[in-house]
């Protein structure tokens, strides 16, 4: 529809100019300055590190429940990611996982379901849980924080009412058995799911409409807005999407504890949490909204759960050991700024 | 043989109740010969760290553990793995839902010595009035019994006491203060017994009798907390039911020691049927008044060596 | 006498950008010096450089005579330099008073605050730049010219040897400008070195001494005298050669199909009777003063207010439009905001997730697949044209220079490619070569038969641009008339226009008499 | 006039929900207006205020303390360990709980504004460093030999139904108040809270105001976890685990602006008060312990949505 208007003098930016400046200038140098790089390096050397220096970290065995543990730290982050992302939170997360999974067990054990049809419609009340929160948020127009804080409530209240907190225990064995299996002989297929589901979230933010549009209303709803952009569809999708992955993460739990528990994540929920903002913290996203990195999100889970399981074999003094946490996190972030001080001015020159 | 045998006993959070665990270990492993016996304790009270803290102690090579079961359903397939590698585990102070793969489960009754309680309580009282019962988190399996056994001796009463109310979810300091102190400056006045079967709230709800001055109402309270001993001998507590924690991790000890040197768990002993496991075995209760005080250590230190002596003979088969 | 200030080979870079390569400027004292250039030219970057905002990389800065090196911004408000920068930096819950003397608070630490006193020192700023605010009003409150004469009252609070003003008139009208001027003027008489950035040349024909042009971040000419100088010297020396004068046709036909049309609309906001037709093919300008109400109809229009009378018509069918998305996607309006930070850009994404956000869900494939490239390949020419100069397509939309900034938010309505395009105060920050092409660009869209409709303080704007003109005052059309294009016959017919029409608020009339002063 | 109308109209719809909502528990539970239910009422209201004022402080600046609960839970135990193990004398140990937890806060302050690390990371870095403290100095064992001062501190009142522990949290309350109303420096973490780029253009120093807001949350933690003890009786090493959440609570009801720049202490105040009376209504109302959790949520969502319902018709009036 341009084209006829007398180009610029003087310049000449075309498309192609604007296409390569995009894509490739310095996209090494940016990838080595990012956050992602950095959580990379550290979990690359935490792992060795701990390789090193205990024993049993190695060990098939150990390994498997890592990798187990991150599956569900991984889902955890995901899931508040997708909040964060509008420039929100949710504290309802635990409260969504225990409920889809108390739900996908109740439908196996009393109305005999099969697993895959309970564990959908137990994911489906995820989505719902979610949904019902964004369109509260969206509605009222209150802060996320104190939504979800009350419907964390109501959800887990919920949900106790119904069961009077009692487990569901005797689940079909194939329920369980992704929890069981050992991928070469050291990795749990969870671990294969969470990495699967996290790809489709790359992808959603990467390459479709409405990933962009989560983006940008958390950045700026305002201007979204004016963009033509549904800012409170935008928010319900996220907090909808969010209540998803917590019902995955639920389940997975479910799976491996063999049984759908009230008390899984912790009065309320909340032992989910710090790992749920710690995830998405680290690898780089913006509790402002509008900046998030589905990669950092994954490998900031992962180094937690690296970090985790070595100091429990690490043999650190009991009581001592959350200090020890406290610290080797504290070094971690430290080496990260350090190393982008380094490049950074290395960039300079 | 028992020197290989290294026992990891494993608490379910940072919580006083463990506090003669580690002891009790020490005395085990001296006493019968053990590779190890070590108190090991997740950082907090929560069932995922529970399960990574006891998988990187396998890791570590532990072979025998006595795990207080972070939940009775969701602590089964941590257990039923270590078994299938063949480490034994008994549940210790907490059960295990049935099926599982632990040996059998050694605690307290929490049901039964909640029914016990309310059942002093309301001796205490006469006969009758009406009582409020405290207890902790919902989502703790224990409470639902324990509220089950207050219920029980109250029905038994046949009308003549009443349970007013019952108080849940307050096993923190905080919400127990703020709920216990509304509870007692509103609806005191209606009341005349109190049983509190959670740890924080048998001490906060001393403290605030304490605090008010209050010896009309009765009150019974868990565990051997100095506050509540100190509330029996002043007079504004009752009673307190008393649990077997040294026992329980001393006797698991040997008993996984056993265990490890070919005895195998008879299926045709004794055990005692709870709502959880077929298999239980009771670590012993008491009732400590204010005429027990001087002696209830010992007095518990005699239902250990009871349990011990006759152990073997009566729950396992050994070579 | 030595200057007040000396710039010898200032260098800065970015990552991506070299933004000064070298740049020198002397200022003296008791005079007012013009800083110019094209967007992106680096006159904000020099300006924050001799600030302490940011610190050089190469180059030295000398106060009277001394070479200094301030660390932070406190450190060059202490050495008496005062700025006023692009961008506003106002606390928006704070007072005006407060936001005037924030320094003073910055420096202090625990000693109560009085704030009878802060009230007082920051009304008598408030005079000075003949402002009639109560300095207890919450900055939020605001509008955007009034929130940049907070800042010159801040500036002018500090009592500075130099004064740095990036851009200060970019959105005042005509009444606010003088008001400074007479007061800058005063200022240098008392031996004040004042460094002026501005797009608008005839302001800095009338008011400023000598010029420093930057082109490409380097000196185009340093500190020369301007006496003598030309509006046709300046431009060529800022982009190299001489301004190609846009010559726009007007259009006088009445008989296009009209495409939007309001009927005696009235809206929760406070509009009456509003008659109004868009016709495919014509630019119509709306000309107010600050707080006629012109922005606000265009809001209403797009369904952020409520329409409570009357009803809009698209292609002569009644239509009820809910939200900006219906807007876009139903009808194919689009809105540029006169709030750029705010409404207009996203600070925190980069060029092209801005450019796109309005095509998106245009281009989207199955299940909403959408590439970068299918993007670019619409959006690249619109950034061409209007010669956004960014180092990459993802350079964040904050790291880029105002003017640049403003293109961004021009850039996505183009890209948009509506029926109807309302562009509210489009060319604020804008030079004046890319303002030429910018003209250039909306007579194209209108003669490939969209609407336009245009709403501008820049009178000059206004007459070059529109077709028609519609002049609006408190919230009601006053006037519609068809524009000659003769800049002082329309200027007298809209300000009669203005006068007619009842005042009601005191200081609305005021600004009303000071603007036909001017003119 | 119409400034302070705005202002108070953070706090006016809560008072008034609170209030209203005291009258109708008054007159259906003539207890309630008893003296010990105030006494016991004002007495949760003092902590949770303590504990409100301290996340307040740092929500002022934008950013967040997730290691509040972590310093109380250790200023809690180190002050009974202080007086239990060291035998120090209950004021000397109030000053050395006061100090640590300023020591605590001011290194939460200096990590973050010179390491150039978002607060919300270092903060939960610190909260596992401190609680990990506690935990490996106690054993997780409470500390029980609280001298009969302190006790009596917790439980005595000033006269009738004000408890002695309103003290500190009126002069935290007096002087929070002040500081982010007329004090400079309380002004400055505000602006930086606001817009952190525009401050420091002003000269304000920014890592001046961090570390100085992160000490005071550090003190008022510290302080809060002494109270906590007091009011125990014991030295508990679990005091704080629970704080995260309410710490937040009261301030965001009360109107603060989560990413910064504005915050309501008034409006904190009352959100505590709404949320002890919540809490009592429960108990009060007998009701059955599973639907507790439910029926709280659900209040808390009506109390606050009325609040906003409220304010919006006000704006719109305007
Ligand atoms: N923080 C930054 N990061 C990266 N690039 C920057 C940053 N600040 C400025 N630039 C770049 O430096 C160049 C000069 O910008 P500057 O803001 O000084 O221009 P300007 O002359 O003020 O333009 P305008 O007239 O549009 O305000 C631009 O190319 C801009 O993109
Ligand atoms: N003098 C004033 N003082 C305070 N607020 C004002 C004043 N004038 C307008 N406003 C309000 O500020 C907001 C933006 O004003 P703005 O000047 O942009 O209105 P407008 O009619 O669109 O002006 P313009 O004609 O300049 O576009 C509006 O909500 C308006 O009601
Ligand atoms: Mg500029
Ligand atoms: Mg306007």
């Amino acid at each position: 529809m341009l084209e006829g208007l007398p180009p610029a003098q003087g310049s000449d930016a075309t498309e192609t100019q604007y296409e390569n400046a995009g894509r490739l200038g310095g996209k090494l140098g940016r990838f080595l300055l990012s956050s992602e790089f950095g959580l990379l390096l550290l979990v690359v050397l935490a792992f060795a590190g701990f390789w090193l220096s205990t024993r049993g970290f190695s060990s098939p065995f150990n390994q498997f429940g890592l990798s187990r543990s991150a599956a569900v730290n991984i889902l955890i982050s995901l899931s508040m990611m997708s909040v964060i992302v509008s420039g929100g939170l949710d504290l309802s997360i635990g409260a969504i996982g225990v409920c889809a999974s108390i739900l996908a067990g109740w439908l196996m054990e009393a109305c005999r379901w099969p697993a895959p049809a309970s564990v959908a419609v137990g994911l489906a009340l995820g989505g719902l849980l979610g949904f019902a929160n964004g369109q509260i948020i969206v509605r009222t127009g209150m802060h996320s924080f104190v939504v979800t804080l009350a419907t964390m409530s109501v959800f887990f209240g919920g949900m106790i009412i119904l069961t009077t907190a009692k487990p569901f225990d005797s689940l079909p064995d194939d329920f369980s058995l992704p929890a069981q299996q050992h991928l070469f002989g050291a990795v749990s297929p969870l671990l294969v799911y969470s990495v699967l589901i996290a790809c489709m979230m790359a992808y959603l933010y990467r390459l479709t409409a409405i990933g962009r549009d989560m983006l940008a209303v958390g950045a700026n709803a305002r201007a979204a807005l004016l963009s033509g952009i549904s800012a409170s569809r935008a928010v319900t999708l996220c907090h909808a999407m969010a209540g998803i992955l917590a019902a995955v993460a639920g389940v997975m739990l479910s799976m491996r504890n063999g049984a759908a528990i009230p008390s899984m994540a912790g009065n309320l929920g909340q032992d989910w949490l710090l790992p749920a903002f710690l995830g998405p913290v680290l690898g780089g996203a913006s509790l402002s909204g509008g900046r998030v990195s589905v990669l950092g999100a994954v490998l900031g889970a992962v180094l937690i759960s690296v970090i985790n399981n070595g100091l429990l074999l690490l043999h650190v003094g009991a009581f001592w050991l959350q200090f020890f946490l406290g610290m080797l996190l504290l070094g971690a972030v430290m080496i990260d700024k350090a190393r982008m001080r380094v490049f950074a001015s290395g960039d300079r020159r | 043989d028992a020197n290989s045998t290294k026992v990891a006993i494993v608490a379910g959070g940072p919580h006083p109740y463990f506090a003669s665990w580690p002891q009790a270990g020490k005395d085990a492993a001296r006493d019968f010969h053990l590779g190890a016996a070590d108190y090991k304790v997740p950082q907090s009270w929560s069932l995922s760290q529970q399960n990574d803290l006891i998988e990187s102690l396998a890791s570590q090579g532990y072979n025998a553990f006595l795990v207080f079961p972070g939940d009775p359903a969701g602590s089964r397939n941590v257990v039923g793995e270590l078994v299938d590698q063949g480490m034994p585990v008994i549940a210790l102070a907490g059960c295990l839902q049935d099926p599982s793969k632990a040996a059998f489960c050694f605690a307290t009754d929490t049901e039964h010595s909640a029914y016990l309680g309310a059942k002093e309580l309301i001796k205490a009282m006469g006969g009758k009035g009406r009582i409020a019962h405290f207890t902790g988190f919902l989502t703790d399996p224990g409470t639902a019994l324990r509220i089950n056994g207050v219920k029980q001796a109250v029905a038994e009463t046949n009308g003549s006491v009443e349970l007013v109310q019952t108080i849940a979810d307050i096993d923190a300091p905080e919400p127990a203060q703020d709920k216990i102190n509304a509870f007692l400056a509103t609806q005191g006045k209606q009341v005349e017994g109190i049983i509190a079967t959670a740890w924080i709230p048998a001490t906060v709800a001393a403290t605030a009798l304490r605090k008010i001055g209050d010896k009309r109402i009765h009150m019974i309270g868990l565990n051997d907390d100095p506050i509540i001993l100190e509330g029996i001998k002043d007079g504004y507590v009752t009673g307190t039911m008393l649990q077997n924690p040294y026992g329980q991790a001393y006797i698991g000890s040997y008993a996984l020691g056993k265990l490890m040197s070919g005895c195998k768990v008879k299926t045709d002993a004794p055990w005692l049927k709870t709502p959880q496991t077929t298999h239980f075995v009771d670590s012993g209760t008491a009732y400590v008044g204010a005429s027990d005080l001087a002696n209830y250590q010992d007095k518990m230190q005699g239902v250990t060596k009871d349990i011990l002596a006759s152990f073997q003979q009566k729950y396992l088969d050994c070579p | 006498m030595s200057p007040a200030l000396d710039l010898s080979e200032i260098t800065k870079s970015f990552p991506g950008v070299k933004a000064l390569r070298g740049v020198s400027l002397r200022l003296d004292p008791g005079s007012i010096h013009a800083l110019l250039g094209e967007n992106g030219a680096g006159k904000s970057t020099l300006i924050k450089i001799i600030t302490g905002a940011q610190s050089p990389e190469g180059g030295e800065i000398c106060v009277s005579g001394k070479p200094v090196c301030f660390a932070n911004p406190l450190q060059a408000i202490e050495a008496g330099i005062g700025v006023v920068h692009q961008e506003r930096n106002l606390i928006p819950r704070f007072s005006v008073g407060e936001n005037i003397l924030l320094d003073r608070i910055a420096s202090a630490s625990l000693r109560p605050i009085n704030y009878s006193a802060v009230h007082d020192e920051a009304t008598h700023w408030l005079r000075l730049l003949e402002l009639d605010i109560d300095p207890r009003r919450l900055v939020s409150e605001l509008n955007v010219a009034t929130a940049q004469m907070i800042e010159i009252a801040r500036a002018l609070s500090q009592q500075s040897r130099i004064l740095l003003m990036d851009e200060p008139t970019a959105s005042l009208t005509l009444s606010e400008t003088q008001a400074l001027f007479r007061m800058l003027r005063r200022l240098r008489d008392q031996g004040v070195a004042i460094l002026f950035v501005s797009h608008k040349l005839e302001e800095i024909l009338e008011l400023c001494d000598a010029v420093t042009v930057l082109r490409d971040g380097g000196n185009a000419c340093l500190s020369r005298p301007l006496a003598g100088m030309s509006r046709s010297d300046i431009v060529s020396l800022m982009i190299g050669r001489a301004e190609p004068i846009p010559d726009l046709g007007r259009n006088q036909r009445t008989d296009l199909p009209v495409t939007l049309s309001l009927a005696s609309v009235a809206t929760l906001g406070g509009h009456r009777d509003i008659d109004l037709d868009l016709r495919s093919g014509e630019i119509v300008g709306l000309y107010g003063l600050v707080g006629a109400g012109r922005s606000e109809l265009a809001r209403a229009i797009i369904g952020l207010d409520r329409i409570t009378h009357g009803e809009i018509r698209i292609d002569g069918a009644p239509v009820s439009i809910g939200s900006p998305r219906e807007a876009l996607h139903r009808f194919g309006i689009g809105y540029v905001s006169e709030d750029r930070k705010q409404e207009g850009v996203i600070l925190s994404h980069g060029v092209l997730a801005n450019v796109g956000s309005t095509v998106w869900s245009r281009l989207r494939g199955w299940f909403g697949f959408l590439r970068d490239a299918t993007v670019i390949r619409l959006v690249a020419p619109v950034l061409s044209a209007l010669e956004v100069k960014a180092s990459s397509l993802d350079q964040l939309v904050e790291n880029l220079s105002g003017g640049n900034q403003q293109k961004v938010s021009l850039a996505k309505w183009l890209a948009a490619g509506t029926r109807v395009l309302i562009v509210d105060e489009p060319t604020v920050g804008i030079d004046v070569k890319t303002k030429a092409y910018f003209h250039q660009l909306l007579h194209k869209l209108a003669r490939e038969g969209r609407a336009v409709l245009v709403i501008s303080s820049d009178m000059p704007e206004l007459i070059t641009l529109s077709d028609r003109i519609a002049v609006m005052d408190h919230y009601r059309l006053v006037g519609k008339f068809e524009n000659s294009g003769d800049y002082g016959e329309m200027s007298h017919a809209i300000m009669a226009y203005i006068h007619a029409a009842p005042p009601t608020a005191s200081l609305k009339s005021q600004n009303s008499a000071a603007n036909a002063a001017a003119t | 006039m119409t400034a302070t109308l705005r202002l108070s109209s953070d706090w006016l719809g809560l008072a008034i929900l609170t209030l209203g909502g005291a009258i109708f528990l008054s007159v259906l539970r003539p207890d309630f207006l008893s003296s010990y239910n105030i006494f016991v009422l004002l007495d949760a209201i003092a902590l949770s205020t303590m504990i409100a004022l301290g996340q307040l402080a740092v929500i002022a600046l934008g950013q967040t303390n997730l290691s509040l609960g972590s310093i109380g839970g250790l200023v809690g135990v180190a002050f009974a360990g202080a007086m239990q193990a060291g035998g120090v004398a209950p004021w000397l140990a109030v000053l050395l709980g006061l100090a640590l937890g300023l020591a605590c806060g001011l290194i939460n302050g200096l990590l973050t504004a010179r390491a150039g690390i978002s607060a919300f990371v270092i903060t939960l870095a610190t909260l596992a460093a401190y609680k990990g403290v506690n935990l490996g100095l106690t054993q997780a064992q409470p500390l029980y030999d609280i001298p009969a001062v302190v006790k009596a501190v917790g439980t005595a009142s000033i006269s009738g139904p004000v408890p002695v522990l309103l003290i500190p949290a009126a002069i935290a309350v007096v002087f929070v108040w002040c500081l982010f109303d007329r004090i400079p420096l309380g002004r400055q973490i505000l602006a930086v809270g606001a817009n952190q780029h525009a401050a420091r253009l002003a000269g304000i120093s920014v890592s001046r105001a961090v570390i100085a807001t992160h000490a005071l949350s550090g003190l008022l933690a510290g302080a809060a976890g002494m109270m906590a003890v007091a009011r125990l009786q014991v030295g508990q090493p679990t005091i704080g685990d629970d704080w995260l959440i309410p710490s937040f609570t009261a301030p965001v009801i009360g109107g603060a602006i989560l990413s910064g720049g504005y915050v309501s202490v008034a409006g904190a105040v009352w959100g505590v008060a709404l949320v002890v009376l919540i809490t009592q209504a429960l108990v009060l109302f007998q009701v059955d312990p599973y639907y507790v959790q439910f029926l709280l949520g659900l209040l808390i969502l009506a109390a606050v949505g009325v609040n906003r319902f409220r304010s919006k018709r006000q704006t719109k009036a305007v």
